[in-house]
């Protein structure tokens, strides 16, 4: 199994979420993270006092898939979180040592 | 350091609770005794009628003032703040609003009104004797001072007094009062939110108020030295109608000395320190904006045309210096912003107050945008210059508008409005060739440099007694949880 | 379970819907009936004239009063439970304003003011009859009964009769008290936050108004059995100025009661349930001091010298309240807390309550600070040991002050600050010599027991009929979700 | 396209103050000027004494109205849409009680209330002259015009003239009206919130409010065209009592016309938008419910018996919307929500504002009921079919209510109720036999139509002069951030 | 050493905490997120407008740990954390290379 | 590639943030999170009801390196997040199979 994470764009969520729904996959964990990176954030001025604001507010997925998912999945969250513009984010992949269903104690692929 | 603390708290509370239990037990006591002291001389009290459209118009005016500090300042400082020091600034609003009120009706109020002595108030209403009510015997009713309403009682001879303030019970004159002696305490608090001591946040507060601003109001208000026309008036005394210098110079200027002698937040200057919810800021503001027409309009005492006049100014001082503020953001920065519409609004409100019974409502307009662009030019290029750390810009917004309104009454002054009694029907603003601006320029040197030197001493003093700031941890931490134990929201 | 409720639902609401179309449609006919009805002898109706500034601040004190329901309580309470049920106790707050204002102008009003027999109003007032304003004939004007203030129309013989309680309208009148018999109810909320179902809610507040806060509020305020002075008062009858029986004894002990019988919330003990957001229940707490200014200050049904007395009571009844509980923790825990100054101060304003019309301002101080102390040791100690889960403390703050206010009438009342048509000139509490002591105290006791008894009963049924606690499923997702399908923020 | 939108921002606040400052300088002359012109005819002024009760109440309700703007409506808006835009909708609020405050005093009011001809006011009361007061030589007292109050200076011949407006100063009728000029177009925002171009949003409301809300108000209640009984009135004239259609029918289908023009939101329909913050909107709705009293208890311009019916009637017409749109939800649905509550009782509010001085306060329940129901269905049925996209529900709601309660008051008005010198002592409504709702159908109508057909111009011709709408970009972005620079909460 | 994230169901939380320190384990990192599974969301409704939140709260604890414990832990958050109901989530097991704790510089095992 | 998760004190992010650009680093990702550790919590006491809170508020750092440039990155946290008491932090290094850039598709170090 892999662990696929995802740092998108906050407005791209539901197309993303509704393109891998329609690959088949079932389940994913999304969090709420601040991105820094080539897309500077911005700067905010309140009353003297200048202001950097650095980090972007993102949105991390993440997805474990069979290996044999991989690509398709991969290529989904390429195509649906894509703007072309800077910031549209990373996708990282790791290996997965074991996954477990806590409901039912299923082990591997099963458990997802 | 806790048990310090600790030993320390115990302290203050138990000398307050002794101190306060003797005295309001024994005020009875006192009452009689005062009364027995009076001078024979005055053969009857002298009556009048409570106009009860005034009363009900200055009872609401005291809510609404009580409203703007909590909780309206409350919000609109807090949410300039980091997170974790949300509640501490409310807090001290609170705290304030319960620790004030108490001084004001033991000492507070009679050291202000008591009597037309020049330099600070006697002690006549001392624990609201001569304030409340009493229940007079006709042997005693000749002893009675001042104005007074009778209410007789079918069948029994005895009368009960209520003391009066023009045609107002004199209790309500004290409630409306008592609630600019919490908000102007209160105002300072934003110059050093995020790093003072609760504990000696309390002691000076309660120092200042008797120390710095009951001087001030009787000076202008009580009846003492710079009392407009009054007979020995420094300067001819001051037209200021609802604490252009009593409330906001004295806070702004004394701000100032707070952020100096406290110093910078950590972190100042290379941390960013954006409000953490401008929500609540705007949602501040806005209460301020409604209840300043208690603060402003509740000055007239009375329900009469200078109460809507004063209104009028005050509203449209309010309106605009928003947009003053938010304007020249749009033209020197590209985008009018909400900070900067709350800020030119208070600011303008600020302004105005020393006016408001003086001027036209139609000058309003120009004089809150004036005090609005003056607070801009002070909270951004001023405080800049200078790197004080006045974290919610109390001398930038009250001090620089108090300033600015209380010398243009000497402008735009008029007896158009100007209660005549007060103006005699003479000239007052320089528009309508008067010449009332010398006062007003040395009420604010005056108010300044008293506010500056009193808050000055008393800061060292408690700086070396115990202390004005917490520790860096603690500051760290946030106060929320050092100073009160507690989290802002647990939104998880 | 879904369609049991929803049919249930829907019983309730056409059947409110049905009963109200039909009275009020019949409304004018009745108004006709009643009126012909009049007993002949009496032969012209008792004209008065409005005050309007009593009007005004009568008016002005019905506002604020709802608006210590909602926003203040409101917010007060959804800051103290979890972020899961944060609407449902707004909505409490917000549709109890809906469903009590209309049970009040229904029946609640006449249950309460309607006549004055001994045990419960009569129905001469239901559907606002004899409040609202009627057009009369010259032939039937005879037939009016009560004050009135009649507005003659130029060339048309028939009047406009406005019904009238003292100096302002009856309609005046109505609204204010009708203001109680919303906060009322809605205060017993948080004795069963975060559990019980909506629907019961619901139908135990109309229940326990018209049962309940009518017969208490008709025994003390409406001329009923406990009326101070009244010919045959139980203990001589009672002095409860503006609620310390009426609101906070009938409400603190029946939340005890709803405590007790609807049971603890899941992990009650076991698990952390911090307030979610004290800022709100800050916002919330100074929101009830200012409007607790319309409570107390508006009992005195007239902007006079009473409602500027009981005014500055109130004042220093919160801040007392506010010192002494953020004191005690300050001694015994080493930090004050926002939570223990808000509290305190509602503890310092619920106490008060009663006694505001009676007791002179200054021992306001004393008076919040003791029940602020008691409330304090009520909440931490007593509540612990028992273990009861009395969530946002109602027992604990307002059942405690009302005991130890409306007890506190007996000691400080005086003649010096009671409208002398009450105390008649006699001395009232023990500290001027008086003796009503015992009709407080047999007024504690009988708004107890009865609150109790009859609050008791009505979950009892309730509980057999419809079930009082949302499923453990609901309890465990949260109310707003579960009663209300909605979600309180939605900040990512 | 940053420069370009800073130029203009410049241009428009340039104008603003070289015109203001040029105006307000000159206002002393332009007085003297106005008042020689006064025709000689006039012997004397018409004194008139101020009722301090009257004058305290609409005081009071002027703070009230101006707080529903801000924070109430402010609130309401900014908790329904997604927290990226929550600053963009508050600072409209708040910006706009800045513009339509000097807007009102410069040209506003005179436009709405200087003279009785028809079709728009004169420019008599330009820039507050004959409002404000003025210092008059006895000499030229004769030329005062309208009814005045003199107040006299000892030992002076001039006199302070106060102009009067019934038994209350001018400038009270000023601000409370003007309060109305806030709150009108405040309304209209939430047709178009979270996408339009602020600067445009500005402009509009500017021009809106003169060119809509002055003459629709002057028409019905500034003796134009539209006055009840007036002579050549359209229909027999309209009874609005407090703005049916002057507020909500003008305001409600502005909106609709707003939402066509300018479109819907990006991803509306497919995306979800729920409100981010419900307890802000319920708070919101609770401070509206409060401010109302003043809203509709303050349209009797005095602190009478009639004050005291519409305030009845406000505060059924809420409870009855509350109960009766959460209703329709429990029996529909299943489940209240809060925001059906808060909803409904808005919608009754709405609705019952044209009726309250007409009709009984019993039948305020069923107006309620009513009003909130149609605006349910609008709401739910008939906006998802046409499928635009009025964000906030500003038709839904004040549009739906405005007509069916402005059509109301054709059936339910009663003399019993209404001022005998409207009603003339003739039947009102169709219940008691009168046929007046000609007149209201036919208002309906005019504004309807008037406001449409103004609004779709200027919409037009704003879309090409700046555009309306911010870019693609700035949507998504959120307007916090791109059009005022600010960030709404920062809770991490 | 294994890193263990555990996507478990909010009112989870204080068990498996107290769980997991009976069994020793002296640290663990806590995240809120969102979860979209098998589990399906709910329907809220605004005035008109219906909308679907697929996403429900959920906790993501992690727990880096020595091999050797890795069963143990495991055992115990599933028993902790079951209610038997869809949705009682995940665990996913995947190796760590390395650990330091920052204060002391300490590595590996030692560091946890 | 390497993925560096560092659990570090909330005001401690500007300073590592600030150490990390100097090193040349151009992306990272931020999560708040709630630690459990050594560092105990604190008491909290509201009315009555005392409560323990056992989580401290926490930032996660997330940054993904090439391989050579582990240690640099590894040391320049540790320096700039350490306080030397109690509860700075721990860093967990784990292997990264692929990392890609949504924007342009590019993988592994390019992608960073
Ligand atoms: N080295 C990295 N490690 C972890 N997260 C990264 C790294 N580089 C970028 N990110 C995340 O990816 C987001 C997008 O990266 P950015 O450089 O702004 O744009 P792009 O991916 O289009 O080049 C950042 O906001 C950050 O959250
Ligand atoms: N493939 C996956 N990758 C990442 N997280 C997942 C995956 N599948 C499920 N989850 C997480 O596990 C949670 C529970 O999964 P769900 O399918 O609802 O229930 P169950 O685990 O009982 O079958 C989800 O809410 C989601 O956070
Ligand atoms: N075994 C662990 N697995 C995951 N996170 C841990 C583990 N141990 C500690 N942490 C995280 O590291 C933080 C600091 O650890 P702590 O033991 O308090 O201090 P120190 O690292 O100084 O010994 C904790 O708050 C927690 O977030």
């Amino acid at each position: 199994m892999k662990k696929i994470e995802a740092i998108i764009r906050h407005f791209k969520l539901e197309d993303v979420k509704n393109a891998l729904t329609e690959q088949g996959v079932q389940g994913m964990t999304v969090t709420e993270v601040r991105g820094f990176g080539r897309q500077k954030g911005h700067t905010e001025m309140y009353r003297g006092a200048e202001y950097q604001v650095d980090f972007v507010p993102k949105i991390k997925i993440e997805v474990v898939v069979p290996e044999q998912r991989l690509q398709t999945v991969l290529d989904t969250i390429i195509q649906s979180a894509r703007t072309g513009e800077v910031g549209d984010g990373k996708i990282f992949v790791s290996d997965l040592a074991q996954s477990v269903r806590i409901r039912t104690g299923e082990l591997g692929p099963e458990a997802l | 350091m806790k048990p310090r603390r600790r030993i320390l708290g115990l302290g203050i509370f138990l000398l307050l609770v002794v101190t306060l239990s003797g005295w309001v037990l024994n005020s009875s006591a006192v009452a009689a005794d005062a009364m027995a002291a009076f001078d024979d001389s005055i053969a009857a009290p002298h009556e009048v009628d409570i106009d009860t459209g005034d009363n009900a118009w200055i009872l609401t005016s005291s809510a609404l003032v009580l409203m703007m500090t909590g909780p309206g300042l409350a919000l609109f400082y807090c949410g300039l703040v980091r997170k974790k020091n949300v509640l501490s600034v409310m807090m001290q609003c609170i705290f304030l609003m319960g620790v004030m009120a108490v001084v004001w009706a033991v000492l507070g109020y009679t050291l202000a009104f008591g009597g037309e002595e020049p330099w600070i108030g006697n002690l006549d209403y001392l624990l609201l004797n001569g304030v409340q009510g009493q229940w007079v015997e006709p042997s005693q009713l000749s002893q009675v001072q001042g104005d007074v309403h009778l209410i007789h009682c079918r069948g029994v001879d005895a009368v009960q007094v209520v003391p009066m303030a023009g045609s107002i019970p004199r209790l309500t004159h004290m409630l409306f009062q008592g609630m600019f002696f919490i908000i102007t305490p209160a105002l300072i608090c934003g110059a050093f939110a995020e790093r003072m001591k609760f504990s000696a946040m309390v002691l000076f507060m309660m120092l200042w108020g008797l120390l710095v601003y009951c001087p001030l109001c009787h000076w202008i208000w009580g009846g003492g030295c710079l009392t407009f026309g009054g007979e020995g008036a420094i300067a001819g005394g001051t037209l200021d109608f609802a604490g252009g210098a009593v409330v906001h110079i004295s806070s702004g200027v004394s701000a100032l000395i707070c952020a100096l002698l406290i110093g910078k937040r950590l972190g100042f200057g290379s941390e960013p320190m954006p409000p953490h919810n401008m929500t609540y800021t705007a949602i501040g503001a806005a209460l301020l904006w409604v209840g300043w027409f208690g603060f402003n309009g509740g000055s007239a005492l009375a329900a009469n045309s200078l109460a809507a006049s004063a209104f009028a100014v005050t509203h449209f001082g309010a309106a605009a210096g928003a947009i003053a503020w938010a304007g020249w953001e749009w033209i020197l920065r590209g985008k009018p912003s909400v900070l900067g519409a709350c800020s030119g609004l208070v600011a303008g409100l600020a302004g105005v107050t020393a006016t408001t019974g003086y001027v036209q409502p139609i000058h309003g307009i120009l004089i809150g945008a004036l005090c609005a662009s003056a607070c801009y030019y002070a909270c951004t290029v001023v405080k800049n210059k200078f790197g004080y750390d006045d974290s919610l810009d109390v001398f930038g917004v009250h001090g620089v508008s108090g300033i600015v309104g209380m010398t243009l009454v000497g402008v735009f002054a008029t007896r158009a409005v100007t209660d005549p009694a007060v103006s005699g029907g003479q000239p007052l603003g320089l528009i309508e060739g008067g010449s009332i601006i010398t006062g007003q320029l040395a009420t604010v040197a005056i108010a300044s440099v008293f506010s500056i030197a009193v808050t000055f001493v008393l800061l060292r003093i408690l700086d070396t007694l115990i202390g004005l700031r917490v520790s860096e941890k603690e500051e760290i931490e946030g106060l929320d949880f050092s100073e009160h134990g507690e989290e802002g929201y647990i939104l998880l």
